[in-house]
């Protein structure tokens, strides 16, 4: 079924239109990008169909490199896990690119903009269907392209040029340990095909394993934001918001999740590795959820909660629960796209606003983005019956059976995300609003183009977690619909146990959401008071107080001081005086070899004559 | 009476009709209209024509005049390398020479000369067709360099590249005479023979040393390269970009079959040498590469580091290798000349557009453009899927084969130092505000014609490279054996 | 007749000759002219060889060399022509508008 | 090693021309100001080259007789053995000599052969 390749075959050609004719396209840039999304988006449908009924299978483009005992071909591998992967990349790609309409209005480069998020999705979609590793490298790297040509779309600022260079810099160190993971597979196993591969794996030595798929996750921290390679994440806020949703929330980011549960056969083979990945996992859910609860700027919360969420599908996936993971990931690109471009429409709305402090009050002047972002938030933190709730208490339950401690950890993460989650919404549209005058009068609906696709997703989370994910004695729906490709372990889910591990964590979530409704809705909070440690308030408010307090003092503090002291002295000191050292000594190495080339002929004419008495000087001593 | 040898023109056929062509327009130089616009047409109708003749004699192995010409698949496979150079030179040059008023018949029959000495040296069997071979391209790129007769910059870079070029041609010549001399021939295959019979012959190894200087100048490898960098940047750009692209093909073929063929018996003497030129070339090429604001001059030493990954291949050696080096050449003519192409399309108000600076924030005026550039950039750094990285990946892959790990970790180091000079091009168009004086993009029918074709080769070669590789592979097999 | 060694002695110094005329002198007329002793010296051990060898072949080359290096002193004369024309002096220090 | 001798008069004339430009190199003492590189004469700027002047036009006949003058010796080989190369060699100097027509032609066309 070669018209697999249709489906990443649409947007490269829309890319290629509006990169060539962009001058001449300007404002009509979408009637090329977003029909190509859709058609795309078709092509996964009927894929996604055709894998439904059971079927999974290859299909081999052509040969791309041959060399005598190596060969490598672009196929494709489509199997359900493929065909979700592709129904969330063009099913929310499709819906971005439409929301983009009105959110880019009126920006300079609209067709580039649509030309680099068509790119986005091919190589994408392609980095979803390849069927080995080098390929699979190949996209991922484009992948990372697209993101940071995006990151520093709006390069005349400074802070977004720096973001996409900051974003390549600690990608790079990712792609290292991908790179190598590579190789190692290519000796140990002689190809680099997944199907070859992981029957391979079945028989492979565990230190091996155990060295490929660490390497592997390397790959995976770099792309997914784990800790401690997440820096990048937060500052690529300085691309577009629906750049924000589409590459750093919904679908690239969600790469390092992909390829770890794809190659679940190496990681099985090591304890240690999976104990890696649920512990980083772990570590990052509740490390970026403690630096969410105090952001001021709204898409920073968003990017510090989707450096989270990772770490939960990380943890599911440690935990060896690789659907519950990847379910979490569908589910996530949903809700995390939905608030990312509900974040945008209040941007949009307040032309430019971000500050949290500056908003407030807003849900009547803008109520299909804020009861849609209501919606997502529910979502998020997992509400009852909608997406994220079925999603995390899968995770919830595998670690409550496989780890206690880290079952802990992750409940104390839902906590937390339920607090800083509805600080943001409360922040946002319902307490009294903080902006200006001027601002307020202004602060307006988005357009249709904008709002509709906050519906579209906000009817997906409300409707995707119900409609898959409700477990029974095989597992979810959606489980046994991946079981071809990852496996399930049959699972302790149901019972007593189950059930008390639901209710208690709806009573996490309800305490956290209510805390946020204590400190931010109970009583009017003054714009400077939010996000600011060290003003000390009164009644309720004191002991949430009490915890931002120690938080700055206890971690923020402590660890800026450190970190300070990292980078004055160790990064600046060692680190870049090794970078920067060799960078200048090569610098200096070439100013200096450049003056060699005097320009005199009878200075070339002497060098070549030693270097023809150096050769007949060789020859004749040998 | 003498009996008339047999006379095989077919062997010569492609050069023959490059060579025809090139009379042609000499004699329609002569005649009305006085405009040249059309002597550019003719010149890359005879180029085209020698393109599809050679493709149509693949695996129709001739040899004529005491097996002095070969027309192998070895010969063609350059043909059509060489071909491509000279078909892109001529589309880049219509209008770039109109623009700059140097429209002259000379300058396609000089092209088309120059060319058929390519493929004369591609197919040369015998060291005196390797002279030959190696005179008439020369002569005629001598020419071409200085062909801005008003412009200092021109003169000097074919003064400078005549005059080394001819001292180099001094030495290849006397290593020839000192080879024939040791081995009673200038044919390959019976100086194989005679070399085979006496291994370690003082004369064939001196000789031997005084062909790699020879051959180290037209390749401009490490340490006869330092007239590359003033030539491309004082000849007319279309000109550099054939000098960078088909004459280093040209003496890539004629070096590959001396030293495989001719010389095999020496092969552990020349395969250490040349893994110390090698490692050399492309240290120095890339190093000094990083240190120069001149587009052109940039881009020679960037060819001269690319020489030495080439160079890595031919230590390798075995097919592997050399087909690499082969297929390599191919991705390197398409890129480079692309290179110099989109180069050469864009102008300040006072001339030519080639400080670094003139290109900041191009991707903003001129989308299109910077893409391209950016693309062929990016296929010099060897960025996947397109043709350099390919190449590079048969290249040390070949080389990683034949056991030669140092060499291979040189040439990766050198890629990583490669990619900064290549990127800080491709920030300045991208992540730059426009700085200084207005550049703007030459209308050129030709030149969009010309980039777009080498866009395509890039992309077709990095895509789906495989069969062009088994041509490669397949053209160097027989010699070889 | 002289033994063929004392042909090859003598172009082997020919040779060296003129590797040193194009090292030292300025004048790009003179440096083209020992660029042709070189040549000349090829020349030499050409016939030399040819000789001892008994064949033709490398007479047969001489008048290859000799016409090539016709056409290369048409070009060179050319160019330096060229260069004259515009810069009124002749030596090739002068040449060095490009480098580094 | 029958070619010991040439290879000690390479040897010994590289190391003349290499001694007579390596010693003041490393013996020399070197100063330079740009005082220093500049051409002298008499302290005054260059006022003549120094090889004298001549007129471009002799140099151009000169290359042109140099072109024709050399093609000559392969007619003169030609001539002596005219008769043994029949009507092959006849043909193929027919050739050679229009290929050189045609150049001569196009010289006469240009006005390389105009003196003023």
């Amino acid at each position: 079924m070669s018209t697999v390749w249709l489906i990443p075959a649409f947007p490269l050609a829309g890319a290629l239109v509006n990169m060539v004719f962009g001058r001449v396209i300007g404002r009509s840039a979408h009637w090329i990008a977003v029909p190509a999304l859709v058609a795309s988006f078709l092509g996964s449908c009927v894929v996604f169909a055709r894998v439904w009924s059971g079927q999974a299978f290859t299909t081999t483009l052509f040969t791309w490199i041959v060399a005598a005992d190596f060969e490598t071909t672009v196929v494709a591998l489509v199997d359900p896990l493929t065909g979700v992967m592709l129904l969330v990349v063009t099913g929310v790609g499709m819906l971005i690119h439409v929301y983009s309409i009105g959110y880019m209005h009126d920006d300079p480069g609209y067709a580039r903009f649509f030309a680099y998020l068509n790119l986005f999705v091919f190589s994408m979609t392609m980095l979803v269907l390849a069927g080995n590793f080098l390929l699979l490298y190949v996209f991922w790297e484009a992948v990372g392209l697209c993101s940071y040509l995006l990151i520093g779309f709006w390069y005349t600022r400074d802070s977004a040029a720096q973001a996409g260079k900051k974003a390549f810099i600690v990608n790079r160190v990712g792609d290292f340990g991908f790179g190598l993971a590579i190789m190692w597979i290519w000796i140990a196993f002689g190809t680099l095909d997944y199907v070859a591969v992981f029957k391979g794996a079945e028989t492979l030595a565990p230190a091996t394993a155990t060295g490929i798929a660490l390497l592997l996750f390397m790959g995976a921290c770099g792309k997914s934001a784990q800790v401690p390679l997440h820096v990048w994440l937060p500052d690529a806020m300085e691309g577009p918001t629906p750049v924000s949703a589409l590459i750093h929330a919904a679908t690239m980011v969600t790469a390092g999740v992909y390829m770890v549960a794809r190659s679940h056969a190496l990681f099985e083979r090591s304890t240690v590795a999976l104990d890696v990945v649920l512990w980083v996992g772990v570590i990052t859910a509740v490390f970026a959820a403690t630096i969410g609860l105090v952001q001021t700027d709204i898409k920073r919360v968003l990017a510090y909660s989707t450096v989270s969420q990772l770490g939960y599908m990380f943890a599911a996936l440690g935990l060896g629960a690789y659907t519950a993971g990847i379910f979490h990931l569908v589910t996530h690109a949903f809700f995390k796209a939905l608030l990312f471009l509900g974040a945008g429409s209040v941007i949009h709305g307040l032309h430019g606003e971000q500050d949290l402090r500056k908003m407030g009050a807003l849900a009547p002047r803008m109520r299909v983005t804020a009861m849609t972002m209501t919606i997502g938030a529910l979502g998020l933190v997992g509400f009852p019956g909608l997406a994220g709730f079925f999603s995390k208490d899968e995770i919830l339950a595998a670690a409550f059976f496989g780890s206690r401690a880290a079952w802990a950890l992750l409940l104390a993460g839902a906590f937390m995300t339920a607090f800083y989650t509805f600080r943001l919404i409360f922040l946002a549209f319902f307490t009294g609003p903080r902006m200006s005058k001027d601002v307020a009068h202004h602060a307006h609906e988005s357009p249709r183009v904008m709002t509709w696709p906050l519906i579209a997703l906000a009817a997906l989370t409300v409707v995707a977690g119900a409609a898959v994910g409700i477990p029974s004695e095989h597992g979810t729906p959606f489980a046994r619909f991946l079981s071809p490709v990852l496996p399930v372990h049959e699972g302790e889910h149901g019972g007593a146990a189950g059930v008390m591990l639901l209710v208690l964590s709806v009573i996490v979530v309800a305490a956290g959401i209510l805390l946020a409704w204590f400190m931010y809705m109970a009583a009017p909070v003054k714009a400077e008071t939010i996000g600011q440690p060290r003003t000390v308030l009164v009644r309720l408010l004191l002991n949430a107080w009490y915890v931002d307090w120690l938080y700055d003092r206890a971690i923020v503090r402590p660890l800026y001081a450190l970190s300070v002291f990292l980078a004055r002295v160790f990064d600046l000191g060692v680190i870049d005086g090794l970078v920067n050292g060799l960078g200048r000594a090569v610098v200096w190495w070439s100013a200096g070899l450049r003056r060699l080339q005097t320009g005199y002929v009878v200075n070339y004419a002497l060098t070549m004559l030693a270097g023809a008495v150096i050769f007949v000087a060789y020859f004749l001593a040998r | 009476m003498i009996p008339a040898p047999p006379v095989a023109l077919g062997a010569l056929l492609p050069a023959l009709i490059v060579f025809g062509t090139g009379v042609l327009v000499l004699l329609l130089d002569l005649v009305p209209p006085r405009t040249k616009d059309h002597l550019g047409g003719v010149a890359l109708a005879g180029i085209v024509i020698a393109l599809l003749g050679s493709i149509s004699l693949w695996n129709h192995e001739t040899r004529a005049f005491r097996d002095m010409v070969l027309l192998d698949n070895y010969a063609l496979f350059f043909h059509v390398v060489i071909c491509y150079a000279a078909a892109l030179a001529v589309l880049l040059s219509i209008d770039y020479l109109r623009r700059n008023g140097v429209e002259s018949g000379e300058y396609y029959a000089l092209l088309l000369f120059s060319t058929a000495g390519m493929m004369l040296l591609a197919s040369a069997g015998d060291l005196l067709i390797v002279f030959l071979g190696i005179e008439l391209m020369s002569l005629s790129l001598y020419v071409l360099a200085g062909l801005f007769k008003m412009r200092l910059a021109s003169g000097e870079a074919s003064m400078k590249y005549f005059l080394l070029g001819a001292f180099a041609t001094g030495f290849l010549l006397y290593g020839i005479a000192l080879i024939y001399g040791a081995t009673g021939s200038t044919n390959f295959d019976r100086i194989a023979a005679a070399a085979a019979a006496r291994p370690r012959d003082t004369l064939v190894t001196i000789g031997l040393g005084l062909l790699l200087v020879g051959f180290g100048f037209k390749i401009s490898s490490v340490p006869f390269h330092m007239w590359a960098p003033d030539v491309y940047e004082g000849a007319p750009t279309s000109v550099t970009a054939l000098i960078a692209t088909g004459s280093k093909a040209a003496a890539f073929a004629a070096l590959i079959r001396v030293l495989t063929v001719a010389l095999r018996a020496a092969q552990p003497d020349w395969s250490v040498l040349l893994w110390a030129v090698a490692a050399v070339t492309m240290t120095a090429g890339n190093v000094i590469a990083i240190a120069q604001s001149n587009l052109k001059r940039m881009l020679a030493y960037s060819s001269i580091a690319h020489v030495g990954y080439m160079l890595v291949g031919l230590v390798a050696g075995g097919v592997p290798g050399a087909g690499a080096v082969l297929f390599y050449l191919l991705a390197y003519t398409f890129t480079t000349a692309g290179a110099f192409g989109a180069i050469l399309l864009v102008e300040r108000s006072d001339g030519e557009a080639v400080e670094v600076g003139d290109y900041a924030g191009l991707a903003r005026r001129h989308p299109v453009l910077a893409a391209t550039l950016g693309l062929f950039l990016l296929s010099l750094v060897g960025i996947p899927p397109l043709a350099g990285f390919v190449g590079k990946f048969y290249l040390f892959g070949s080389a990683v084969r034949a056991g030669y790990l140092w060499l291979t970790v040189i040439g990766v180091l050198n890629s990583a130092i490669a990619a900064y000079y290549y990127l800080r091009v491709i920030v300045y168009m991208y992540m730059r505000e426009p700085e200084g004086v207005e550049v703007r993009l030459v209308p050129s029918f030709a030149g969009g014609v010309a980039l777009a074709i080498a866009l395509v080769g890039i992309v077709l070669l990095g895509v789906m490279p495989a069969p062009f590789a088994d041509l490669a592979q397949v053209a160097v097999a027989p010699l070889l054996r | 007749m002289a033994p063929e060694s004392w042909y090859l002695a003598l172009s082997a110094v020919l040779f060296c000759i003129g590797v040193v005329g194009v090292i030292v002198r300025r004048n790009p007329l003179v440096i083209f002219m020992s660029i042709e002793v070189m040549l000349n010296a090829a020349n030499l051990a050409f016939v030399a060889f040819g000789h001892r060898l008994g064949t033709a072949d490398g007479q047969a080359v001489v008048f290859f060399v000799m016409a090539v290096a016709a056409a290369e002193v048409a070009v060179g004369l050319a160019i330096i022509v060229a260069i004259f024309r515009l810069r009124r002096r002749l030596s090739v220090d002068d040449l060095s508008l490009m480098r580094w | 090693m029958e070619y010991l001798p040439i290879l000690l008069t390479f040897a010994f004339a590289a190391g003349v021309a290499g001694a007579l430009l390596g010693i003041p190199l490393l013996i020399a003492p070197r100063r330079l100001s740009p005082v220093k590189l500049a051409p002298f004469e008499c302290g005054k700027d260059p006022i003549a080259i120094s090889e004298g002047r001549f007129p471009i036009k002799f140099s151009t006949v000169a290359i042109l007789f140099i072109i024709f003058d050399i093609e000559l010796f392969f007619l003169w080989l030609w001539a002596m053995l005219f008769r043994r190369l029949g009507w092959f060699g006849f043909v193929e100097m027919l050739v050679f000599l229009a290929i050189l027509m045609l150049g001569y032609l196009y010289i006469w066309r240009k006005g390389g052969l105009e003196w003023e």
